[in-house]
């Protein structure tokens, strides 16, 4: 890759991509009242289609397809690229986010002929909000592009936080976005640090250029760290819990299933696209064992917490911690890179869809139930039993038994720390998939006794099969097949790392 | 010493300070205020970097300046928003405060979607 | 049979499967439910031709799916898949007294994996059937909201649980071990001996095949569980569900290679398990709690056989402990029918006590029993020094512990979950008879017939049985002074360190305090900058 | 030391000393004076750094917007008790030692920069030619960089939204509250009175040599939605509804125009927000007139904040 990098056929689907979500935006504001519902789920098809069209694109060609934006190519100008984990996200985000939106439409539908209404404006204008920044962030080929939508998808996930216009979820959402702040300046300082170095912003032209200064490695700390207080990874997490927990359900799934992705995409970007050329031994130690805190801290909570969306928001800092693992597992250049490489990756497609499902699955029961204690759900799953199969499924996912994606990962990520001789990730893997069972059970274990349970209103059957889709999504991820994982590994830059070592 | 250094030292300082400020200051407001002193010292760093890319002819690197008015931006939406919480959170609570509470958990009687 | 064996191979999973799927569909669901008990029968049919006509596999790249059936699955596979089919069809066919929807689910679940761990060829299928023959098995009982089955239930799942984290990190070595990346269970075994990690690997295999298996100390599950279990779950689990541990161990041991030092250690667990499942079981007074414990007892018998084969590099051992354990597949099946049989009639009647008699003493190798042909076929791998007679004493104290479950039967009403449907009760003596004489018809697979009828080998099988009976007499007259030891003995540590270590909630709890605070989450990330600056390597 | 090191090390000095009593002052109004204070200061080492375009927005949105916004949210907010004890004097301790290091290593990153130092500026230079534009920023920003830009531009309108959306259900379309007292100062009144048709005809004029010289859209309308403001203040107008769809017109036709414009581009240009040769300038000043437009709007209605009246009143 050099700077007279062109175009790629197919590449014009990047910017469409981006492109679609933010045009939504701007109509849903003129349009106002019902129309931001139409236009968000209107456009989810397309969006879908444009995401597998690059899929078909990445497949087609076999290497990253490339857009150069308005003419001028890097470093004087801004390139957008897609790889195999883009062409991936691209379409998780492209299949996670129409769901929420369905399963929305019954708390944020605006009836017709009523004037409009602040919570469904403000929610289906921030979901395609969401749809807009993701894909840039899984795309663009800029870290000064990629810090403004950061900021896009900070802006957008906060109010969703909120949306319900209670006290407490104000508190939430205002510690979610001053400590995200905290986090993108950090990102924007190494970014300056970064360009005052090597004169670009390019990933693939700092890729070649980064050799080990200073300025590097302060950008690279600063980033980090930065990130890491967006992704919440342990002791970092004070603002998931109680923005994930108090949100609506279905902002709830995208903000877990997601959103936090974002952030962690954006650090596997920077380590493994940006800085491949910087050994990182210690680097990967750290993450690794914040990671691992995580796991144990975040399911040990889980398994204490009263109530369900606390529980599920407690296993979201739990499962955070395993991508991280992706750092010492899938780094370097080892017989066994790819499998941590390709377990991290299928950590955060399966955690996505699990995660989604759950939390889509605990806001049906609240609305069942009129509450979501857990010591109250006794004989629930008779009444609602496509419900708590949804959360049975996720939570499969969740302690990582077959089949289900949560099993593919733990078990490459389990490989490859056997094989590397890091024993110390395998015990967290194993300890966690131990909690993670403790914390599933505590949720259907009482449920699915025969005691009586009244319900107050019938589960909506729409909401529950679209829970039960994404359940199922988690679970035939565990039948990826060989080719799926080989088009994951489609532009990752190892092969460079080869060559330097 | 060059401007260029001095204004380092200075953007370097800022940060320094409005990181103090922003994990020891209770109040939320305050949080603000040092982020975006925070948020000075980092369009400082980016000032530098532009002033040291000058050449025969042109005194800066217009790049790092343009993204320096892209970040003003950003960040005063930032404020914006943060603002229009904190107010809406006095009215709702009475108080503004970071710290969690038992209060910032879901229960009965809250309306859910 | 060539191109048939495959066939059937890929149907005895996908029969059970279809009868699943169907469930969901409301339509099909009565239909799938009633006749479900028919689902094992292409399992049957695939073991029989393979008994037949030799092994065979089957590979379905795209699912990720390797099947082989050999000899010692075969076996396994066709006496499981007859329980399932006689148990099932008892349970199911009167719409009255048929297991409510979600436990039939369950039901069929955990056959599929039942019928699949003997079938399954590489690590990921074997761990996905293993998973499925353990772990729905908790909705086979534990529905049921009295205390009692709550906490059966609790500690089901946390030894089933445990135990898959041991094979899952085991099978993770095993995986890392085969050099070629090969995931077939053959090939990761033969690759074992040469492995780095193949004494953390050995140990965690037989923990967790132990832990299904009951081998003491993780023994305490059963007991509790199959006394909270229904009758017909009850025949189905202990009979064919244990099993997986059986072939697991069968299957992962590298059995051709002499490993010193750990044979002889299987071995010396295995009989520590054969004894004190026998001594433990005397003091219990529920006959299913008896059954649960005779189950550890001759799980010991077979791991201490497998450790022998293990200690002697003994490559024929397979097929002969798994007949051992097919026997008690049909005997330990048609027991827990025999409980409710009797529970349902209270009767006395002679004929139906004497065939209670047999049956029970088939598990200590009565004579002219199905029992003494297991015997027979285990013999050649105990030898003839310390541990042939630790075999044959351990056949003695069997006869000890069934002769008490047949002195408790008539009090088996008393016991909860005792109950069994009428269609069970009814065709209770052909399940017994056939129990009892199925085996001869297995054993021309594994050994001579006419040689295990020998006068001297009746003899052999007979005196154990005497023995067991003098001290059976012997425990009688001090039946009011043995200790009670609570079902599930050990299971009270346990669950005593499981309370202790809930104790670290607190600790959680305040960690949970200080970094909820933003002071000490600020903190927090200036530290982590600073230490990641400190990490990367700078000016080179 | 020549004169321009003393004078620049001062107001480093001061400028840190500004932004110290600002963290360290105990009472908040006091605090935004400061800040406000701080900003304009700011805006002097941004000359100091050959960079006017940075300054002009440093002054109008550092100082100015950003000051009201804070000024307000601060009057508003006074009235509420403490919320949380201070923290103990380790926890200061702790945080000094960690935010000192921290400033240290970058400034020990910022010092050992490499020599020479990369820059674009001779790229930006050569393709200056091509935008039509004399302004290299500014080329930077509508061409160059054009992405950034009008992601930022949807940014601007998603905080309205946010902003917005944190209003009661009630009043959901009806205008937010006065920025104002009921009774505004005589002095204000008269100073936006005289100042506003000034201020016009200067934001507009710094949006118009923006192309060559330092200014630009962004500034401009910054000036703009300043006179907005200020006459807001006086009481002379008041915010408007939200629910209005002029306003929402005006929020987006800045970021509409650009992407629309952008979107013809692979067809007249060969890619997404190119613009065809020759007719690269007089598109850039179609597109920034929108912006300030939308400029203009935007920053008013976010330091005006949520609706507080119902739509009715």
């Amino acid at each position: 890759m050099t700077s007279a990098e062109a175009t790629a056929p197919g590449g014009a689907l990047l910017m469409l991509a981006i492109l679609l979500p933010a045009v939504g935006i701007l109509a849903s504001l003129a349009l106002g009242g019902r129309n931001a519902e139409r236009i968000a789920l209107g456009s989810a098809p397309l969006s879908l289609a444009i995401s597998l069209a690059v899929v078909a694109e990445v497949w087609r060609a076999g290497r990253p397809i490339v857009y150069v934006v308005a003419g001028f190519a890097p470093p004087l100008g801004i390139a957008l690229r897609a790889d195999g984990i883009s062409a991936v996200m691209l379409v998780t985000s492209a299949l996670i986010l129409p769901a929420a939106g369905l399963f929305a439409r019954a708390g944020f539908a605006t009836p017709p002929g009523a004037p409009e209404q602040r919570g469904a404006l403000a929610f289906w204008i921030m979901l395609q909000a969401i749809s807009a920044a993701l894909a840039i962030i899984f795309v663009s080929g800029d870290l000064f592009n990629l810090y403004v939508a950061l900021e896009l998808l900070t802006f957008a996930a906060v109010p969703l936080v909120c949306v319900e216009g209670r006290a407490e979820t104000f508190a939430a959402a205002l510690r979610y976005l001053l400590f995200a702040l905290f986090g993108s300046i950090f990102y924007l300082l190494g970014a300056a640090l970064l360009y005052g170095a090597f004169g670009t912003l390019d990933i693939a032209l700092l890729a070649e250029r980064v050799r080990p200064l200073p300025a590097v490695t302060a950008a690279a700390a600063l980033m980090t760290a930065g990130l890491l207080a967006k992704t919440a990874l342990f002791p970092l997490h004070l603002w998931l819990p109680p923005a994930h927990a108090n949100a609506p359900a279905p902002a709830s799934a995208v903000l877990s299933g997601l959103v936090v992705k974002g952030s962690f995409f954006l650090v596997v970007r920077l380590w493994f696209y940006v800085l491949p050329a910087l050994p990182a031994i210690g680097f990967d130690a750290i993450l690794g064992a914040l990671g691992s805190a995580a796991v144990v801290f975040g399911s040990a909570l889980a398994l204490m917490q009263p109530r369900l969306k606390l529980l599920i928001a407690y296993s979201t800092v739990a499962q955070i911690g395993y991508l991280f693992l992706i750092f010492p597992l899938g780094s370097g250049v080892h017989g066994w890179t790819a499998d941590g490489w390709n377990g991290g990756l299928m950590q955060v497609l399966a955690h996505a869809f699990a995660k989604a499902a759950m939390f889509l699955a605990a806001g049906l029961l609240y609305e069942a139930l009129g509450h979501d204690r857990i010591a109250k759900f006794s004989g629930a799953a008779r009444a609602m039993p496509t419900t708590f199969l949804t959360l049975g499924l996720g939570g499969l996912s969740l302690m990582g038994l077959p089949p289900s994606g949560g099993f593919a990962a733990k078990w490459l990520l389990l490989r490859a720390s056997v094989a590397s001789g890091q024993w110390l990730w395998a015990l967290v893997l194993l300890v966690g998939g131990l909690l993670a069972a403790g914390y599933v059970y505590r949720i259907l274990a009482p449920a699915l006794s025969s005691d009586p349970v009244a319900l107050k209103a019938p589960p909506r059957r729409t909401g529950e099969a679209i829970a039960l889709t994404l359940a199922l999504v988690a679970v035939a991820l565990g039948f990826a097949p060989d080719s799926f994982f080989q088009f994951l590994d489609i532009g990752r830059p190892v092969l460079a790392t080869a060559g330097l070592q | 010493m060059s401007p260029s250094i001095i204004a380092g030292f200075v953007g370097a300082g800022l940060v320094g300070i409005g990181l103090y400020a922003l994990i020891v200051n209770p109040e939320p407001l305050r949080k603000l205020l040092a982020f975006n002193v925070i948020g000075n010292g980092v369009f400082l760093v980016f000032g530098i970097v532009s002033r040291r890319g000058a050449i025969a002819g042109f005194p800066f690197d217009p790049v790092p300046q343009a993204m320096v008015i892209t970040g003003i931006v950003v960040a005063f939406a930032a404020s914006a928003l943060a603002v229009a919480l904190m107010l809406r959170l006095a009215e709702e609570a009475g108080r503004v405060t970071l710290e969690a509470d038992k209060s910032t958990k879901p229960d009965e009687g809250a309306r859910s979607p | 049979m060539t191109a048939l064996g495959p066939i059937l191979l890929a149907a005895s999973l996908g029969a059970p499967t279809a009868f699943f799927v169907a469930c969901f569909f409301s339509r099909l669901r009565p239909a799938a439910l009633a006749l479900q008990w028919l689902a094992p029968i292409p399992a049957l049919l695939a073991a029989i031709a393979a008994l037949a006509s030799g092994p065979f596999d089957l590979e379905a790249p795209a699912l990720k799916l390797i099947l082989r059936l050999d000899l010692p699955a075969a076996l396994l596979l066709a006496v499981s898949a007859l329980l399932w089919i006689a148990v099932g069809a008892g349970a199911f066919l009167d719409r009255a007294e048929r297991p409510e929807p979600r436990a039939a689910l369950c039901w069929l679940l955990t056959m599929i994996g039942s019928l699949g761990v003997f079938v399954a060829d590489d690590l990921l299928s074997f761990y996905l059937v293993y998973a499925l023959v353990s772990i729905p098995a908790y909705g086979m009982f534990a529905f049921d909201p009295s205390p009692a089955t709550l906490r059966a239930g609790r500690v089901y799942m946390a030894f089933a649980i445990l135990g898959e984290a041991f094979l899952l990190f085991a099978f993770a070595m095993l995986a890392a071990g085969e050099p070629h990346g090969s995931l077939r269970i053959p090939d990761v075994v033969a690759a074992l001996p040469m492995s780095p990690w193949r004494d953390a690997a050995l140990a965690l295999l037989v923990a967790g095949f132990g832990a299904k298996m009951g081998l003491v100390p993780l023994n305490g599950w059963m007991p509790l569980s199959y006394a909270a279990t229904p009758i017909p779950a009850a025949a189905v689990l202990s009979g064919a569900g244990v099993k997986a541990g059986v072939i697991g161990l069968i299957r992962f041991l590298p059995l051709g290679t002499p490993l010193a030092g750990w044979g002889e250690g299987l071995a010396a667990v295995g009989f520590a398990t054969a004894f004190y499942g026998v001594v433990v079981g005397a003091t219990q007074p529920n006959p299913k709690a008896i059954l649960a414990y005779s189950s550890v007892s001759q799980m010991g018998v077979i791991a201490a056989a497998l450790g022998m084969a293990l200690a002697a590099g003994e490559a024929r051992a397979p097929p002969l402990v798994a007949f051992y354990a097919a026997n008690h597949v049909l005997v330990k099946g048609a027991l827990f029918l025999t409980v409710g049989a009797f529970a349902a009639r209270g009767t006395r009647a002679t004929a139906w006590t004497l065939l209670a008699v047999a049956l029970a003493l088939s598990l200590a190798g009565l004579p002219f029993t199905g029992g003494a042909l297991a015997k027979a076929a285990s013999k050649p791998l105990f030898g003839s020094g310390l541990a042939a007679s630790l075999a044959a004493a351990s056949s003695a104290m069997s006869a000890l512990l069934m002769l008490r479950f047949v002195s408790r039967l008539p009090h088996a009403g008393e016991y909860d979950a005792a109950a069994s449907p009428a269609r069970l009760v009814r065709a209770w003596p052909w399940t017994a008879v056939g129990a009892l004489l199925l085996p001869c018809l297995l054993f021309p697979f594994v050994g001579d017939l006419a040689d295990a009828l020998s006068l001297s080998k009746l003899w052999e099988g007979l005196w154990p049985v005497l023995a067991g009976g003098a001290l059976a007499l012997g425990l009688a007259r001090i039946a009011d002074r043995v200790p009670r030891i609570p079902p599930g003995d050990t299971i009270v540590v346990g669950e005593a360190a499981f309370d202790r270590l809930l104790g670290l909630s607190a600790l959680f709890e305040r960690i949970e305090a200080v970094f909820s605070r933003w002071p000490a989450a600020g903190l927090a990330l200036l530290a982590i900058v600073l230490a990641l600056v400190y990490a990367t390597p700078h000016v080179g | 030391m020549t004169l321009f090191e003393a004078l620049d090390l001062g107001l480093a000095a001061i400028v840190l000393g500004v932004a110290a009593w600002t963290v360290a002052v105990r009472e908040v109004f006091s605090a935004v004076i400061g800040y406000v204070a701080y900003g304009l200061l700011l805006a002097i080492v941004w000359v100091r750094l050959y960079a006017p375009d940075v300054a002009l927005t440093e002054a109008a949105i550092g100082g100015g917007v950003t000051g009201v916004l804070l000024l307000t949210a601060s009057a508003r907010l006074s009235r509420l008790p403490a919320p949380d004890a201070a923290p103990s004097a380790g926890l200061k301790i702790a945080a000094a030692a960690l935010a000192f290091l921290v400033a240290g290593a970058l400034a020990a990153a910022v010092v050992y920069l490499p020599d020479p130092a990369p820059s674009l500026a001779a790229a930006a230079d050569e393709n200056l030619a091509a935008t039509g534009l004399g302004n290299a920023v500014t080329a930077v920003l509508i061409a160059y960089r054009s992405f950034d830009t009008m992601l930022e531009k949807v940014v601007l309108v998603l905080a309205v939204v946010g902003v917005w959306s944190v209003a009661p259900d009630r009043v959901w379309g009806g205008a937010p509250a006065a920025l104002g007292p009921a009774t505004p100062d005589a002095a204000l009144v008269f100073l936006a009175r005289m100042l506003a048709p000034i201020g016009l005809v200067i934001g507009v004029q710094i949006f118009w040599v923006g192309a060559d010289e330092p200014g630009g859209a962004f500034q401009g309308g910054a000036i703009l939605a300043a006179m907005w403001m200020i006459v807001m203040m006086a009481r002379l107008t008041e915010p408007p509804r939200i629910g209005s769809g002029w306003l929402r017109l005006g929020l987006i036709a800045g970021p509409a125009i650009f992407l629309l414009i952008g979107l013809a581009g692979p067809f007249m240009a060969g890619s997404f927000l190119a613009f065809p040769a020759g007719f690269a300038k007089p598109l850039i000043l179609f597109i920034e007139a929108f912006m300030v437009l939308s400029i203009a709007v935007t920053l008013p209605l976010l330091v005006a904040g949520s609706p507080s009246r119902e739509a009715g009143e």
